[in-house]
């Protein structure tokens, strides 16, 4: 366990201890290695990305955290414990929410919906008072709409609260599927690609985002990320993976000076 | 050999006959899924409807003859001919192909890409239409079914002699297989034969599988939908027209040889909506099942009759059974493991 | 511009949750309400309740039960007269055995004893998916209706193997047995009808019927974002057990009165059900009332007017009757794929702009 | 679709009751899986209807009217059935199902209109003490049973002790209904009995022949219905089963049921309570009223036939009874509560049947107030496969008494107790 000090940032963020650690990592798909030997750290309040090229594993990785996949070695540490084998939806009580690389939105519910769904573990009225919606369950309707408000104005998606999430164009669905996430009032939050397959604008849009996120709510957020430049401007702490294996970590600065990864991932980018 | 394990192998035997009789049916299904993801709920309809078809041409009964003399005043009933068997099989090919014209033109080619829930509602709406339809076009009563491919030489049915000889001299007991069963197998092995070949060997069978595989693929190399679900549809039509004699000539042709389908749904559980050979196995694995279950335990003649169930288990326990299995293995017997991603 | 919603402000988060945020849908709502429990019972006969309004009302239940697990939660079931003869058999033991008890709560046990046994078959759909799932909810069919076929301690030993709902009253007033005034009856299914509609829409409308929606949507999703499958899709086969239950247990007491097993809960039971709620529109709980409309009603007014107006033969009424109602069903799924629900839901649409297109 | 709505409200508000006329209504089932049962019972039964109006101008000079109704042996169609035809001034139902029939047994009480279940329905029903609105006369399916039975003790000599009998039933209620009788019989005559339950529908039945095949049961007996008897005949015949000792109930004993398998069904029997055949002289005044005239119910194919013999006969016996009301009531314009009480006085005696041109076409027989099922005589037919026609082989024949009236007393007790019913004929 790490037991680094809290230190605050040039723009002016606090930078809180070890929330989360994973250690050495190796997760295998039948004989084939996805990730050999990772470990990391993600620390209170800041934003960590996880680079590298395709197939180096990223995703594989969110997913582990995520408990969507169960390791073969190592251990994942969170909030100084040892986290014991758990489902998904554990996972999810603990606090850790995410969003997915291939927007994974109920397209049969409405925004609202969608986002009142990531309310999950602020909501635990029982089945009968839900039936006769009084008492506990209408209290929490309406507390927990007007969380979910603060966020839909927050990302800008006012007009289209009551629109079914299939008749979205894409940008929209991104930032509805960001809203459900948040909704949560995660401990830490996963993205996974959240600017995959937009434009400058809407990247711009996405980018500002993510760092009002984490300055307004203090959320913690490991990111996945391909556009190299929009990740060195985001993250206060970087991760390289290539072919599964960690070829780097540090802050920005340092990666981009690291040899291994100008090899292996900027030096392709660069030729 | 005792006795005993000469009735259980007899069992065991016609248990594999009835699994073939199954596997016929559920055919139908796996074609139409497999080419176009349609779960065609009438599939069942078809063979009654393919099976009075041939016997009304056969018999040269007038179609729609209620309804015409209901309206004109009129009272015809009969062409007063007779045909051959074959000809009037191929005159119902020629029908069941006009069927999935009509069915391609009227319903699925509106339907292009809705959600298979969508396009299994339309089939049942097709599995109502065809019950009303082939009853006003064919009337309601049973009628026989007569196959014969020449004076003499008909559907044969009963016990074979010879197997029942063979095992009486052997073992002392006789042994029961009805010849309209053994038929039935050799049918359904020519067919299942013939379905292969055509399929690998054939242009338009290739195309059949490449839009099984991909459709988008498949039409962006050039292959017509639109011809290729008639074909489809068509196929399932013979099978269906297929199934239809084999039932039919037990019991002559009647309403209720549309539930046979619901004979064919543990099968394809079993066997997997996707695959022909899944849906023999499955079939064959389901009448063996579902008779020496009836054989052991639903009438307790085996093992002293430790388990005596009172009988006519045979329905849910071919439903239990493909149930325990997929809860082992949800893919079903030849499905491609599911594997989840996000 | 007869049907609007401009102008129609809320002021508060409770306000715009409700069933009906619509000022006009909320009128007529309350109107169709009163003209059911006021004007209705003066106007029935016999022929009415009998023919149209209790199977109307107990298929609606039913659809309603089926909604839930297939339309809400995704979970296709064709156990449907399985479950029903789970609350067939529930309630007459119950009114056999407890003969002080009243009625109403012989329905509303009889419906919780089918929401246990719905839970046990729905075991099987943590694993299983699809038609692969509804394929096997047809061995609870098959294998309830041949247990209560059986069993003669379901059908206490009679001779004959059919259950008689016995004579009971509601506040002195019979509503089960030969003796009943058709408003009774059709009063007891209503109270039952309105309060599973509204218990069915709150579910839905909160967070339960959102975990439901989820699982469906993207069951994989649904649980990384927090969502417990066992519990969600347990839930839903408990709920749809309780309002099936309730609407076997109807079905048998009020309205057929005596039943057997194989031949009122068959198999045919499950497809109809089915039926009306993919005809009515998955997911929408008007869908379920509208599906049942549809196929309770279709075939009595295509007999009325082709037997009593036409004089048509009867057999080929009942012939083209299913031609037609097939060809409906096509027709309509050509036209608008989503249900009866969703072509109401175009038709407000065009309504609110009527009759300025633009 | 709302205008299609209207004209319907229209038509049923137009199908207000036509007192002038005696109101048969026929509640049949030509479409669905029994269609090919239903065609010619409900053929025969407005035929005869037909006759009579055509020849006589009606029952005792009021003319009849025979509403039909398709119910397509659906219980909920025919609770619709029955009420839309009862307003019409029904004098009895004949409801063709056990289904509708234990549905309509407190209805028609409540309502009282008679009900008649001939060969089918609740056999306890006999009992007019406790069930006043319902009749089944001639006879049940336990006095089949036992007319079953006696048949084979005659074959036998009196005595069938040793031997085995097979019961193939049809797994449901209507199937389970001999057990209790041959349970009782098996007791007094020594036979051996196994129980073979057939799943509906009943197009698989080889775990059922096979099992026969194995013990060889002397005898087998059917209680079928649908597909399952077509394929029970077809198996019998696979396992080469001695047709001659295969004896269904009557109602897997039509044409149709024997038809598909061909010449192999030739000698199989079926019990029955009215004669077959076209060999009565009524049948050439059908010919000549009904199905020359062009008014018959069908398409006129069915005359004759097994089961339009028994629409043929229901008929008849509902307009004996139908005169028999006016006799008693002294008006031609009976009602149904009027037409209970003829259906109680009913007589049938041989003299009846010839002078209707309908000689020894079924018992004589006369029905009480206590009895509402008649003697239970029963006669059995066989199938001549090359003439393609069914024959009376013995004729009708008394039933073990004994033993049906005491399980009618418990039945009928058990029902009578669990609704409050008061005695009927006191």
């Amino acid at each position: 366990m790490s037991t680094q000090e809290s230190y605050v940032t040039e723009d002016g963020r606090t930078i809180g201890p070890t929330v989360m650690e994973m250690k050495n990592i190796t997760l295998r798909f039948g004989g084939v290695k996805a990730i050999t030997d990772i470990s990391f750290d993600i620390r209170e309040g800041e934003i960590r990305a996880i680079i590298g090229p395709n197939g180096a594993g990223k995703s594989s990785m969110l997913n582990v955290i995520s408990g969507f996949y169960v390791p073969q070695e190592g251990e994942v540490w969170y909030k100084g414990k040892k986290r014991p084998p758990m489902k998904p939806y554990q996972v999810a009580e603990q606090g850790i929410a995410r969003t997915f690389q291939n927007i994974a939105l109920f397209e049969g519910m409405t925004v609202l919906d969608n986002v009142m769904t990531g309310r999950i573990r602020q909501m635990n009225a029982g089945l009968l008072s839900q039936a006769i919606w009084k008492g506990k369950a209408e209290k929490e309707e309406i507390a927990n709409r007007e969380a979910v408000e603060k966020i839909i104005d927050f990302l800008e998606i006012q007009a289209i609260r009551k629109t079914p999430v299939g008749r979205l164009p894409y940008g929209l669905k991104k930032r509805v599927e960001l809203a459900r996430a948040l909704a949560a009032e995660p401990s830490i939050l996963l993205l996974d690609e959240p600017m995959a397959g937009m434009n400058v604008e809407e990247k711009e849009d996405m980018s500002r985002f993510i760092l009002d996120m984490n300055d307004e709510f203090g959320t913690t957020i490991a990111l996945i990320e391909h556009d190299m430049g929009v990740v060195m401007d985001l993250s206060d702490r970087v991760v390289v993976m290539d072919y599964g294996k960690k070829i780097g970590d540090g802050t920005p600065d340092e990666v981009r000076s690291n040899q291994a990864v100008i090899d292996a991932y900027l030096g392709v980018a660069h030729d | 050999m005792s006795e005993q394990i000469v009735y259980a192998l007899e069992v065991f035997a016609n248990g594999l006959m009835s699994g073939v009789l199954y596997a016929l049916v559920a055919l139908g299904f796996v074609l139409i899924y497999k080419a176009s993801g349609i779960f065609n709920f009438a599939q069942g309809v078809m063979a009654l409807f393919a099976a009075m078809t041939l016997v009304g041409i056969q018999n040269g009964q007038v179609p729609f003859a209620h309804l015409i003399n209901a309206v004109l005043g009129t009272h015809i009933h009969h062409f007063g001919w007779h045909i051959h068997s074959v000809l009037a099989l191929i005159f119902t090919v020629g029908v069941m192909i006009l069927l999935a014209v009509a069915i391609q033109r009227f319903v699925f080619r509106h339907l292009v890409g809705q959600e298979p829930i969508i396009l299994f509602m339309a089939t049942i709406g097709l599995a109502y239409f065809l019950e009303g339809f082939s009853d006003l076009m064919w009337n309601s009563e049973i009628k026989t079914l007569k196959f014969c491919v020449a004076e003499g030489t008909c559907l044969p049915q009963g016990m074979n002699m010879a197997i029942d000889e063979a095992a009486y001299n052997a073992f002392g007991t006789g042994f029961f297989i009805d010849n309209l069963d053994i038929s039935a197998a050799i049918v359904a092995v020519m067919l299942v034969i013939a379905l292969v070949a055509f399929s690998q060997y054939t242009k338009q069978g290739r195309a059949m599988r490449a839009v099984a595989d991909d459709h988008q693929a498949a039409l962006s190399v050039g292959i017509s939908l639109n011809f290729i679900w008639i074909l489809v549809w068509s196929v399932a039509g013979f099978v269906a027209l297929v199934a239809g004699i084999m039932w039919g000539a037990k019991s002559g042709v009647q309403f209720s040889l549309s539930l046979i389908a619901l004979k064919a749904l543990p099968v394809l559980m079993l066997g997997g909506f996707t695959s022909i050979p899944g849906a023999i196995v499955g079939g064959l694995i389901i009448g063996v099942g579902e008779k020496m279950f009836e054989y052991c335990f639903g009438t307790g003649q085996c093992f002293g009759g430790i388990i005596n169930l009172g009988g006519a288990t045979e329905n849910w326990f071919a439903y239990v059974l493909a149930l325990v299995f997929l809860v082992f293995r949800p893919q079903g017997l030849f499905g491609e493991k599911i594997i989840e991603r996000v | 511009m007869f049907y609007r919603e401009a102008g129609d402000f809320k002021t508060s988060y409770s306000k715009d949750n409700q069933t009906f945020p619509i000022k006009i849908d909320r009128v007529g709502y309350y109107l169709v309400l009163l003209v059911a429990f006021l004007v209705v019972p003066f106007m029935l006969n016999d022929y009415w309740v009998n023919a149209i309004f209790l199977p109307f009302l107990i298929y609606s239940i039913a659809a309603i039960g089926l909604n839930i697990l297939v339309g809400y939660c995704g979970q296709v079931s064709l156990g449907t007269g399985g479950f029903m003869a789970v609350g067939a058999y529930a309630c007459y033991k119950l009114m056999t055995t407890f003969p002080d008890i009243n009625i109403f709560f012989h329905v509303i046990i009889a419906g919780g004893i089918t929401g246990l046994v719905c839970v046990v078959f729905g075991l099987p759909s943590l694993r299983i998916k699809g038609f692969y799932l509804a394929v096997a909810t047809l061995a609870a069919q098959f294998f309830l209706v041949w247990l209560f076929n059986r069993v003669p301690w379901f059908y206490n030993y009679s001779a004959s193997g059919q259950i008689n709902a016995p004579e009971r009253t509601v506040f002195g007033i019979e509503v089960t047995g030969a003796n009943t005034e058709a408003w009774a009856t059709y009063l007891f299914c209503l109270v039952f009808v309105v309060a599973s509609a509204w218990i069915a829409r709150n579910l839905t409308r909160g967070m339960t019927g959102r975990k439901w929606m989820a699982i469906r949507d993207m069951d994989i999703a649904a649980e990384i974002i927090g969502v417990n499958p066992l519990k969600a899709k347990i839930s839903a086969f408990a709920v749809s057990g309780f309002f099936v239950g309730i609407s076997g247990a109807l079905f048998f007491a009020v309205y057929l009165g005596a039943v057997e097993v194989g031949e009122a809960f068959g198999i045919t039971k499950s497809f109809l059900v089915l039926f009306m709620i993919i005809i009515g529109g998955l997911g929408s709980i008007f869908g379920s009332f509208a599906g049942a409309a549809f196929l309770v009603l279709l075939p009595v007014v295509l007999k009325v007017v082709g037997v009593d107006m036409l004089g048509w033969p009867t057999d080929m009424v009942a012939h083209l009757q299913l031609v037609i109602v097939g060809g409906l069903i096509i027709l309509f799924l050509i036209l608008e794929p989503h249900g009866l629900a969703q072509l109401w839901r175009v038709t407000k649409q065009k309504l609110r702009l009527w009759p300025f297109p633009h | 679709m709302k205008k299609i709505f209207v004209t319907a409200i229209a038509g049923l508000m137009a199908a207000s009751p036509v007192m002038a006329d005696l109101v048969f209504p026929s509640l049949s089932y030509r479409t669905g899986p029994y269609a090919a049962g239903g065609i010619p019972f409900a053929d025969g039964y407005t035929d005869y209807f037909t006759l009579l109006n055509e020849r006589d101008g009606g029952i005792g000079g009021v003319k009849v009217s025979v509403p039909e109704c398709e119910t397509g042996y659906n219980t909920e169609k025919g609770v619709e059935c029955y009420e839309s035809t009862k307003g019409e001034g029904a004098l009895v139902y004949q409801p063709l199902s056990t289904g509708i029939t234990y549905q309509l047994i407190p209805k028609t009480t409540a309502d009282d209109i008679p009900m008649h279940t001939m060969g089918y329905g609740r056999t306890s029903a006999a009992n007019g003490d406790v069930f006043s609105h319902t009749f089944n006369y001639p006879g049940s399916y336990w006095n089949g049973a036992s007319g079953g039975v006696n048949y084979l003790l005659e074959t036998n000599g009196g005595d069938i002790s040793g031997k085995k009998i097979a019961l193939v039933y049809h797994n449901s209620a209507y199937g389970k209904e001999p057990i209790r009788t041959l349970e009782e019989l098996q007791k007094k005559h020594g036979f051996e009995l196994s129980l073979l339950p057939v799943d509906h529908p009943g197009q698989e039945q080889k775990s059922q022949w096979l099992q026969i095949r194995r013990e060889k049961p002397d005898y087998v007996m059917m209680w079928g219905w649908g597909v399952m008897n077509q394929v029970a005949i077809q198996e019998a015949a696979n396992i080469r089963f001695p047709m001659e000792n295969f004896i269904g109930i009557w109602w897997s004993g039509a044409e149709h049921d024997v038809l598909p398998a061909g010449d192999k069904a030739n000698g199989y029997k079926a019990l029955t309570f009215h004669n077959v055949g076209r060999d009565f002289p009524v049948f050439a005044d059908i010919q000549k009223y009904v199905v020359d005239a062009g008014k018959a119910a069908g398409a006129g194919d069915q005359v004759g036939n097994v089961l339009y013999n028994r629409g043929l006969y229901a008929a008849m016996l509902a307009a004996e009874a139908a005169k028999t009301a006016q006799e008693i009531h002294g008006t031609k314009d009976i009602t149904a509560s009027m037409m209970r009480d003829g259906m109680e006085a009913l007589e049938i005696t041989e003299e009846k049947m010839a002078a209707l041109g309908m000689p020894n076409f079924g018992p004589s027989f006369s029905v009480s107030c206590e009895n509402h099922g008649g003697p239970g005589l029963v006669g059995v037919t066989q199938w001549d496969a090359s003439s393609k026609t069914w024959s009376l082989i013995s004729d009708f024949k008394a039933t073990d008494i004994d033993v049906i009236g005491a399980l009618i007393a418990e039945d009928s007790g058990a029902y009578a107790s669990e609704n409050n019913i008061a005695s009927n004929c006191n």
